[in-house]
C-alpha cells in the first residue's frame, strides 16, 4: 500500500520548470496529498561562484566518472546557492500557489547525515591522485522527525544538500540520492525525478533515444551516462527500499511534470 | 633497473622495490610492480609510500 | 504565568558570541524549556556585500534615523547571508550542543508577512527625496502553527528576515523587532535581545553609561541612540504585549549570555 | 517673483503657485508656499507635483 506519500526531486539545471514543479505540488496539497519536495541548484551554485570569483573544479575518476571538486570554498558557495538562494526561489513560488512549504537542508535538527568522503581520487595529467579535503559525502541516514511533524501539518518540506557529517561540518551530497533516500525512509508511495531532459535516455546527446521503459537491473548500464547515471542509481534505491512507484520525468514542460506528477493509484 | 630521474623506496605491503619517476607528485597513487598494491606518494622529498585508501565511490551533483 | 518559552534574539555584529549564545539555548533545551532563537547577521551581510561588489547604502530619514538602504541587489544579499550563511553557522554550532534546531526564515509557511515600505525619505545632499523601490518591510504577522509544531518536538526554531511582503516577494524587516512580535504572539515568559554592548547604554560611545535599569517610557528616549533605538522599541512592544520579562543583555560574554537566558521563575 | 533657475507649478491642494529650483530632481519632497502640503516632484521636464506619501517610519537593521 504505502502512505500515499509523494517524493519530488527537481533538478538544479536551469531548465526544469519551477513553476510547472511548484504548480504540480500545489495540486496534490489541494488533494490533500503528503509531498517532499527535494532540489538541487547547480545553475544557481555555478552562477554564485562566477560572482564571487570561486573557480569550480572537477573530480575525473579513474573509471571516467565526472564529479563537482567540493573544497571548502565550494561547499560555502553551494550551501549559499542552495539555502540562500534556490530554496527562496522555490519558497516563494510556492507561496504563490499558496502552498505551505518550509525550507530544510540537512543541517536541520539532524536530517541528513552523511558520511565524508576522505580520499577521492582523481586523474590529473594521465595521473592518478588522491584528494583528501574533498566535503562531499555519502548519505549514511535520514531522521523522520521532522518531516513527519511537518507532513502532519499539511506543510511541504523543501529540503536540499548539504548533510552534517560525522565531523560536525556540512559535506554536499547528490540530491537525487536525497530523495530517494527520504522516499524510502518516509515509505512514500511515489518518487518522480525531474530532469531538464526528456525521459531516461539512451544516449544523453540524442533525445531521441528516449526509451519509453526503463528495467532497473543490477548494474549499472553502459548505455546511460552522465548526470542520468546518478538518476538511475537513486531510482533503483528507491525501488530496492520499496517505494512502488519510481518515475524519471521530463522537467521542462508543465504537462510532462503534470503526468509525472498524476494519478497516484 | 631504475633510471637517474627515478627514485626507489620498499613497498609497504611486500618491501619489494617501487621505482617512482622523480616529477611525482604528492598524493598520486602508484603500483608497486611485486605484489600490484595501490600505494600513495605520501611525501616526495624524501619519498614516502603508504597503502592507497580505498577507492571512494563518487557519483557528482 | 505564561507558557514558559523563552525568545531569544542575537545580533547581526560579529561580537554577539555564537558559542555562548548556543550554549545557553542548548541548556535550557536540556532544562525541557522551549526556546525560539532570532537571529540577524550584519556582519555577514557587510562581508557577503563586498565580495560580490554590491554597494551598500544608507537611509537617512528626515530625523535622522539611519537605516539599511535596501535595493533589490541588497536584499539579494541580505537573503544570502541570513539563510545562506548565518544560519547554517548557527545550526551547526547548535548541532555540536546537541540541540536539534530548524532553521526558518519569513518565508516559511507563510511565517512573517510585511508590509512594504512602498515610500520611504532619505535626505540627499540636503533634499529630502523619497525612495520607491525599498525593499525593507514593517512586519504585520507572525504565523504561530510551525513554530507550535516544531516546539511541540522539542525542537528550537532558528528565525530571520526576511519576510514575504503582500506583493508575494521577500522584503527586510528588523530582526528585534521580529524577536518582540514572535514573543507576543507565541505569548513568551521571557525576551531576551542579545547586543554587541553591555546592556542599555545612553550613550553608545561610552559603555561607562550603562544604566542598569531602563524604564520603558512611552516616548522615544533622546539618550538612546543607534541600533539600541530600535531594540528599546521592541522591548516596549513585546512588554506591551504582555511579555512579563524583557531583557537587553550583553551577548560578548558567555557568563552574560548564561545569566540573560537563567532562572526563569 | 520666481527668479530665472525656478519653473512654477500649481499646487495640486491648493492650486497655489509652488517655484520650484531648475535643479531639483525626480522624487524630491518640496513644500507649498501656501498651503504647507508637502509635494513630491513626480516630473522633472515639465515640472510635475504630487501630493508627497506619507512619511514611512523606519527603524534599520
Ligand atoms: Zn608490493
Ligand atoms: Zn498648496
Amino acid at each position: 500500500m504505502g502512505t500515499g506519500l509523494t517524493v519530488v526531486k527537481c533538478g538544479g539545471t536551469a531548465e526544469v520548470r519551477a513553476e510547472a514543479v511548484c504548480a504540480g505540488v500545489a495540486r496534490l496539497v489541494r488533494e490533500k496529498r503528503p509531498v517532499v519536495l527535494v532540489h538541487g541548484g547547480s545553475a544557481t551554485v555555478t552562477e554564485l561562484a562566477g560572482r564571487l570569483g570561486v573557480p569550480l573544479g572537477e573530480l575525473v575518476a579513474p573509471d571516467g566518472t565526472v564529479s563537482r571538486r567540493t573544497d571548502p570554498a565550494t561547499l560555502e558557495v553551494v550551501t549559499l546557492a542552495l539555502a540562500g538562494k534556490a530554496k527562496p526561489a522555490l519558497l516563494l513560488e510556492l507561496a504563490r500557489f499558496g502552498v505551505p512549504a518550509v525550507g530544510l537542508t540537512g543541517l536541520d535538527a539532524g536530517l541528513l547525515r552523511a558520511r565524508r568522503k576522505t580520499a577521492l581520487r582523481t586523474v590529473v595529467d594521465g595521473r592518478t591522485v588522491v584528494v583528501r579535503d574533498d566535503r562531499s559525502g555519502r548519505l549514511t541516514s535520514v531522521a523522520t522527525p521532522l518531516l513527519h511533524a511537518l507532513l502532519a501539518e499539511g506543510m511541504v518540506p523543501v529540503l536540499s544538500p548539504p548533510a552534517l557529517a560525522e565531523d560536525g561540518l556540512p559535506v554536499n551530497v547528490n540530491a537525487d540520492r536525497v530523495a530517494a533516500a527520504v522516499a524510502a525512509a518516509l515509505d512514500a508511495s511515489r518518487l518522480v525525478l525531474l530532469t531538464g531532459a526528456p525521459g531516461v535516455l539512451a544516449d544523453s546527446a540524442d533525445p531521441g533515444s528516449l526509451r519509453a521503459r526503463y528495467q532497473v537491473g543490477d548494474g549499472r548500464d553502459p548505455a546511460v551516462g552522465g548526470g542520468m547515471t546518478v538518476k538511475i542509481t537513486a531510482a533503483r534505491e528507491a525501488l530496492e527500499a520499496g517505494v512502488g512507484d519510481v518515475r524519471i520525468a521530463d522537467g521542462r514542460f508543465t504537462d510532462t511534470v503534470a503526468d509525472a506528477l498524476d494519478g497516484l493509484g | 633497473m631504475p633510471t637517474a630521474e627515478t627514485t626507489v623506496e620498499a613497498c609497504p605491503e611486500c618491501e619489494g622495490r617501487v621505482g617512482v619517476e622523480s616529477e611525482v607528485r604528492a598524493g598520486e597513487i602508484v603500483e608497486c610492480p611485486e605484489c600490484a598494491a595501490e600505494l600513495e606518494v605520501v611525501g616526495v622529498s624524501p619519498l614516502m609510500l603508504a597503502l592507497a585508501p580505498e577507492a571512494d565511490e563518487d557519483w557528482g551533483e
